[in-house]
């Protein structure tokens, strides 16, 4: 009996969060028949997660290799403001609209490797540790965000091309929103897949993985192995930077604009949330990226399932707050 | 001998740490073929060295020498590309990683692309390793998992692995068993012979007389002797007379050390402190029936994993237990430490870094922490430092504890050090029974005589003690009595006469390994 | 029937005459209650959604306007009838508007207008009115027009397009004035704590100062209390959006509130009012050819003469 | 030379947060002048920063045995809206003022601990990552107060003594403030500073301090020697209740109203802010109560600088973002 609950034990552990997953999914299609089990309202779902699940699968990472990051919000911000700004100038300097497009995209994702980089470069030349050096800069992209913009929109002047990026996507054969077009995969949510595929390759199978999880586990044993702790430490900031410019791609070409007070606002929690929801340890040395997607998908999903039934607004704090508890505590490891 | 290359040198390195010069001008060199040990007390400046030579830290002055280009490694990464790989004294392993992937750590065998890791070639590689040195763990399992022995082996293993010019191992055997020890040791003459350097330490003088072909002994951070091989193959001092361990032992301490071992007073009879009936850790021993009076040394055998950890943490209320208790003839049962603490009862653990001490607090701090009510007042509201200090400072006088203050943090100390501190911590709690885990494991000849005086003091002061070593003449100098362990059962044991025979070590390695199945009375 | 139709009793007889027809579905999504005027928003189009059981409400709030893209996607998934929709930031809902009205949905916009006209009904606050007509008014009593004298400070509110537009209207009012002199400006995030905070800071280094400038009615509490705590008396405070408690002080003529400008956060309700209608019985073309298809809801300047009609004490607001 | 530098490196550590204090506190008097070096400007920074002062001694301790609390926020307004709501019952049921304030104040600091006592269950029995845990209810509490007041304003009906409680304080002979009426130190203020002193005397002098700080440094190696770690970990959850209550008790007396919406909204990252900047590790295992306090200054300071200098309010977030990142920056500690 002792070795069957110690089995189970292990079992939850490892698979705690796709049944915490599977427990939500049946209560919602339960209570909300086809409402929710409606392959758009999941188009819709995945659509709107993509960007806080792009990056939280970089925090992901972050977090495997013993680090945080409370920037990330800002970080999006702050490359979407910059990059819509270069996008709009290219086209009142009537440069083609595919030309300002690329080097909008451009702007938004070298903006955000460049905040990456400047958080991996206080975290580990400046030897800060990570929450602080983020929280500075939580505070300080979202600041220079509304410098740009005086605090207002920044409004995509692409008249198509930007928000068919963010809009469009692959159809689905076969399938029909309630419009009756053909319902699609949205890009968003192919580049959120593919980002968390790749991530999760990594993690596993590659060198660069390998080396992050003995940073965050032991970064003494890292180091006497040979590792050069800064480069992997800055790498991995520089890398959640890219992911933070990508979700700012996705989001200003979905929105065709950017509003600089409330753009990516709180998503470091959600996207932390997420992390450890999907099953990995706030300590570091262990993390799953496909967990996190699950996460992602948890907490979409209550979201999702409270604003279609029609919970109070007041109560959804406490339903989060409690489903987020819950989801942990199944897949807590048993004592030692 | 002295014609045989120099691969690395160290030129009058010197260290200072805050307050303490702990390396001062040491020149040394390591040749290719040879294994050269360092000996010294605690605090020697051994591991320093190590360190420096390691690229784990750079000297205050003094640089190395590396085939005649002088050199200073910044990082651990440029003295890995240099050749020189190192067993660190303290474990440092990735605990989320399995044994495969530690070994192959920061050189894994990539794929096509050199991204992904090629894990058939690296599990074969560390299957290989392993087996080189009889290691029983799965290369698949998480490191975390193992015990400290099993880990050392994976340290050993990735040393190895690395095909490093120079190999240095920093007291590898103070956490194996004497035939995972052997193995090692077998390990060490084919990289000699391979024309390695090798350098090893030890505070097992007698594994250093018989295996090293060079000696250097440090004194309070300064080189104070050389003994090398010669063709006849005996280790001798300058002036070519042969070098035993006593002869070690006295240029390490600077004077000539008595016995190691007090002398054992006769137990003091009558009613048992502890008796053991039918007892064990849930699911990892059972059926252990011991009982141990006042003034008695029990010492307990046993290789690597027979479960003798488990078993004291059990008594002491730190694991689930099964069975039974009698304390002074009474039944008990402890849900935590702090319990058995007030009960009488001490364990002093095996693993200083990650259970036994706090190496970020004072040595204050850890010496008063579990006999902290003694020094409260006013309902928990005030702890009088003063008295703190003072008995801290009692002990480190009785334990001739070196630390330059009493309140900087513990992790500036060298091992035997802290081991000392862990002792002093326990002994503060004025104990009725003591069980000591691997009580000088790192420990230096000096101060491991110190340690067996005080235990054996504490004995005679009416204190039953349970030691548990993997130091089989440890406990055959210092026990009244020894029972061997194995698989988690009590398999045999030794009497006090039996203790005093010859064949003695013999025996009880052999009970403890399997080899011959005695199951004698000796409880 | 029973005249008090209960939604659920309504939902489980569904062979009355009434429900033949299947309910209408309509989805509200609204910036959260994170200020008092979201609170007052929210609050109304609650006590909107209860006067209309036979209607399937949806309420949905959003912090950011990701969220509210994702309630709009959820709610057009739900296949719902008809929108109200008051934005968090106009640009970011556009795309999304356009696609529900593409689909057909009913689409009412309140106070924040799309980019493009993709609502069917538009209902407007007008913020640059508000900064306009409350500067005008300080102006008026501080001397009128070209003669006014006095120090003021200005509060400003969570940097955003609202925001902007009330303050750079205010200040437009308020450069003409060469007798009036801004001896403070800072952003108190429309938030009563953080305007006690910076009023009691700027007070510090300006305290003769007139009047105060706060934009809105948790500022201008702020606001009030730093005064109080200070000892400063003679001040008076202009903040706006009409809070219940504000409107009742200038009511009894509060020497510190002698006047308001009204917000109303019930212009909620009248645009689900007017979902309502015009989904009820169906002919929704013909309906909404007499629809008001943008319909500005006036900013009214509220002095003890008038408050009256502005007073409701069951709101929150 | 080496020497005297890493004695340099050793004094940064360890008074560096009284350097940065100073630094600031030197520009800012040099640019405000009078303005800013003028004891009323004082009497409000303490004053306003007490009850964020209040959550940071807590989060000091909590901090100090390896935890977090995110959930500090949502706390002062939970315990807030009951305590007031409870008042005013009192008061509608016609109790005398005197009583009501009683009731309301010991609701609140009762509403306080009980909510420390579920965080501190959920981490302690529940075996949940603080960070985690405390997310749930950095969610879950401001929820329930939503759900209480309807998302608005709780008004205290006590027409005099609940607010003279909030805004009244002890005059300071000799000094009167611009109106000329005499300068007090508020009730506020000294109840912080009492908090203060208390939290840094237990935390250096007595056996529950000392053992926190075991608890942080190796939790292993407290439990072996004989601590009981679930009743020190819970211990520290319920006493950041208990500030919590204390703080909002503080700031609902001052308003003497409590907005659901906003009170307490994002204090947990000021607080950890402030605790940092004090020189207080995240890892556990050391603090100090004064530096928090001097940290709560410089952040307040900041503040306050920035309103008076009347720098715009976009660039202020990347001002605030530079100091944290300086003050920490100073006082590192050297590389081992
Ligand atoms: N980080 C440090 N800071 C300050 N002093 C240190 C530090 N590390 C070691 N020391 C001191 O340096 C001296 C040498 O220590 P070292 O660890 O090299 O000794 P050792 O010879 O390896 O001893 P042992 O046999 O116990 O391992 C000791 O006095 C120790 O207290
Ligand atoms: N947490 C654990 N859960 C399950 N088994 C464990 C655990 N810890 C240790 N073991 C196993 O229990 C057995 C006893 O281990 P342990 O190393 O403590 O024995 P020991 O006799 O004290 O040896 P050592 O000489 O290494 O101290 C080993 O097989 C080990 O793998
Ligand atoms: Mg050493
Ligand atoms: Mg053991």
């Amino acid at each position: 009996m002792n070795r069957l609950s110690s089995r189970l034990q292990e079992a939850l552990e490892r698979w705690g969060v796709l049944i915490a997953f599977a427990i939500l999914f049946a209560i919602s299609s339960f209570k909300q028949g086809f409402d929710f089990v409606n392959p758009e309202n999941f188009r819709a779902l995945l659509n709107s997660n993509a960007p806080v699940g792009i990056l939280a699968v970089g925090m992901t990472l972050v977090i495997v290799s013993g680090g945080i990051d409370l920037s990330v919000g800002s970080m999006v911000v702050l490359a979407a403001a910059l990059g819509t700004t270069a996008m709009n100038a290219q086209i009142a300097g009537e440069s083609s609209e595919l030309n300002a497009v690329l080097i909008g995209g451009a702007v938004t994702i070298a903006a955000g490797i460049a905040a990456g980089c400047i958080n991996g470069a206080l975290i580990v030349f400046g030897r800060i540790a990570p929450f602080i050096a983020t929280l500075g800069g939580l505070a300080a992209f979202r600041s220079m965000s509304l410098a740009i913009a005086d605090a207002g929109e920044i409004r995509s002047q692409s008249a198509t091309l930007f928000s068919a990026l963010g809009r469009g996507g692959i159809p689905i054969p076969g399938l029909e929103n309630a419009a009756g077009k053909p319902l699609t995969i949205s890009f968003s949510t192919v580049i959120f897949l593919v980002v968390a595929v790749v991530a999760q390759w990594f993690l596993s199978r590659a060198r660069f993985g390998r080396h992050l999880i003995a940073v965050g586990a032991n970064e003494t044993a890292a180091r006497y192995s040979g590792l050069s702790i800064s480069w992997i430490r800055f790498r991995v900031y520089a890398i959640m930077g890219l992911l933070a410019g990508i979700a700012a791609l996705v989001q200003s070409s979905r929105m065709n604009s950017v509003s600089t007070s409330q753009l990516g606002l709180g998503s470091e929690l959600d996207a932390i949330a997420a992390v450890v929801i999907g099953g990995t340890s706030l300590q570091g040395g262990f993390g799953r990226v496909w967990g996190t997607v699950v996460g992602v998908l948890i907490l979409g999903m209550i979201t999702n399932m409270l604003t279609i039934s029609g919970v109070s607004p007041y109560w959804q704090g406490a339903i989060k707050g409690a489903v987020i508890v819950l989801a942990v505590l199944v897949q807590r490891p048993s004592r030692s | 001998m002295e014609n045989r290359a120099v691969i690395l040198g160290t030129r009058a390195v010197t260290v200072d740490y805050p307050g303490v010069r702990a390396l001062d001008a040491v020149t040394l060199d390591f040749r290719a073929g040879e294994i050269h040990a360092i000996v010294g007390e605690n605090g020697a400046g051994k591991s320093t060295l190590m360190k420096v030579i390691s690229g784990a830290m750079r000297p205050t002055e003094g640089e190395l020498e590396l085939a005649g280009h002088s050199a200073n490694f910044a990082q651990p990464s440029e003295a890995i590309a240099a050749g020189i790989a190192m067993v660190h004294q303290e474990l440092n392993l990735v605990p989320t990683l399995t044994v495969e992937e530690n070994i192959a750590l920061g050189r894994e065998p990539t794929g096509v692309l050199g991204i992904a890791v090629d894990h058939r070639a690296q599990r074969a590689q560390a299957r290989e390793l392993l087996a080189l040195l009889g290691s029983a763990c799965e290369t698949g399992e998480l490191v975390s998992s193992l015990s400290i022995g099993q880990a050392q082996c994976v340290e050993i293993a990735k040393c190895l692995a690395r095909d490093a010019r120079v190999l240095i191992f920093d007291e590898p055997t103070a956490v194996l068993g004497e035939q995972e020890a052997a193995r090692l040791f077998v390990q060490l003459r084919r990289l000699r012979d391979e024309g390695r350097a090798v350098i090893f330490i030890s505070h097992h003088l007698d594994e250093v007389v018989t295996i090293a072909d060079r000696v250097s002994v440090l004194r309070d951070g300064q080189l104070v002797e050389s003994f090398a091989r010669d063709q006849s193959g005996s280790l001798r001092d300058a002036r070519g007379r042969s070098v035993d361990a006593g002869r070690l032992a006295a240029a390490m301490v600077g004077r000539e050390l008595g016995s190691l071992f007090p002398n054992k007073g006769a137990a003091i009879g009558g009613q048992p402190a502890i008796e053991l009936i039918d007892f064990g850790a849930r699911g990892i021993s059972q059926g252990i029936s011991l009982s141990v009076s006042s003034g008695e040394i029990v010492g307990i055998a046993g290789l690597v994993g027979s479960g003798r950890s488990e078993t004291a943490q059990a008594i002491v209320g730190l694991r689930p237990q099964a069975g039974r208790i009698l304390l002074a003839g009474s039944a008990v049962r402890f849900e935590s430490a702090g319990a058995a603490m007030r009960a009488g009862l001490a364990y002093v653990s095996e693993d200083r870094k990650g259970s036994g001490l706090h190496l970020s607090l004072s040595s204050i701090a850890n010496v008063t922490l579990p006999s902290l009510d003694a020094y409260t007042s006013r309902g928990g509201l005030h702890v009088d430092s003063n008295a703190e200090r003072a008995t801290t400072n009692r002990w480190i006088d009785t334990l001739g504890i070196r630390c330059a203050r009493p309140d900087s943090p513990i992790a500036l100390l060298s091992g035997g050090n802290q081991q000392k501190i862990a002792l002093a911590r326990w002994l503060e709690t004025n104990p009725k029974v003591l069980i000591i885990d691997e009580p000088t494991r790192g420990v230096d000849v000096g101060a491991k005589a110190e340690i067996y005086q005080i235990i054996a003091q504490l004995a005679r002061d009416g204190l039953a003690c349970i030691v548990i070593s993997s130091d089989l003449p440890e406990l055959i100098g210092l026990a009244h009595r020894v029972v061997v362990m194995r698989g988690g059962r009590v398999v045999g044991g030794a009497s006090r006469e039996q203790l005093a025979l010859r064949n003695c070590e013999e025996r009880i390695m052999r009970i403890a390994s399997g080899l011959s199945a005695e199951l004698e009375a000796c409880a | 029937g029973s005249s008090a139709a209960d939604p659920l009793t309504a939902q489980s007889k569904p062979a009355t005459s009434a429900t033949l027809a299947p309910r209408m579905k309509v989805g509200v999504s609204i910036p959260a209650a994170d200020h008092g005027w979201t609170a007052g928003v929210v609050w109304w189009a609650n006590e909107c959604a209860k006067l209309h059981p036979e209607i399937d409400w949806t309420v949905a709030t959003a912090e950011t306007p990701e969220k509210q893209i994702a309630d709009i996607e959820a709610l057009m998934a739900k296949k719902v009838d008809a929108l109200v929709i008051l934005a968090t930031e106009s640009a970011p809902i556009t795309p999304v508007a356009e696609e529900a009205h593409s689909r057909g949905i009913l689409i009412v916009n309140v106070d924040r207008g799309f980019l493009k006209p993709v609502a069917d009904i538009f209902i407007e606050g007008d913020n640059a009115a508000f900064g306009r007509k409350s500067a005008e008014f300080m102006v008026e009593k501080l001397g009128g027009k070209g003669k006014a004298k006095g120090e003021i400070i200005i509060l400003e509110g969570i940097p955003c397009t609202v925001n902007t537009a009330r303050v750079s209207a205010a200040l437009a009012v308020f450069a003409l004035e060469p007798g009036i002199k801004i001896v403070g400006q800072q952003a108190a995030n429309w938030n009563r704590q953080k305007a006690l905070e910076v009023t009691e800071t700027l007070l510090t280094k300006s305290p003769k100062v007139t009047a105060i400038w706060a934009s809105d009615d948790d500022m201008a509490l702020g606001a009030e209390q730093a005064l109080a705590e200070k000892g400063i008396e003679g001040v008076w405070i202009l903040g706006g959006a009409g809070m219940k408690d504000i409107i009742k002080r200038v009511m009894e003529r509060d020497p510190i509130f002698p006047a308001n400008i009204t917000y109303p956060p019930s212009m909620i309700a009248t645009g689900m009012e007017l979902a309502a209608a015009v989904l009820a019985g169906g002919a929704r073309a013909k309906k909404l050819q007499f629809m008001p298809r943008h319909l500005v809801i006036d900013v009214d300047l509220v002095t003890p003469e008038n408050a009256k009609q502005y007073y409701f004490p069951a709101s929150v607001y």
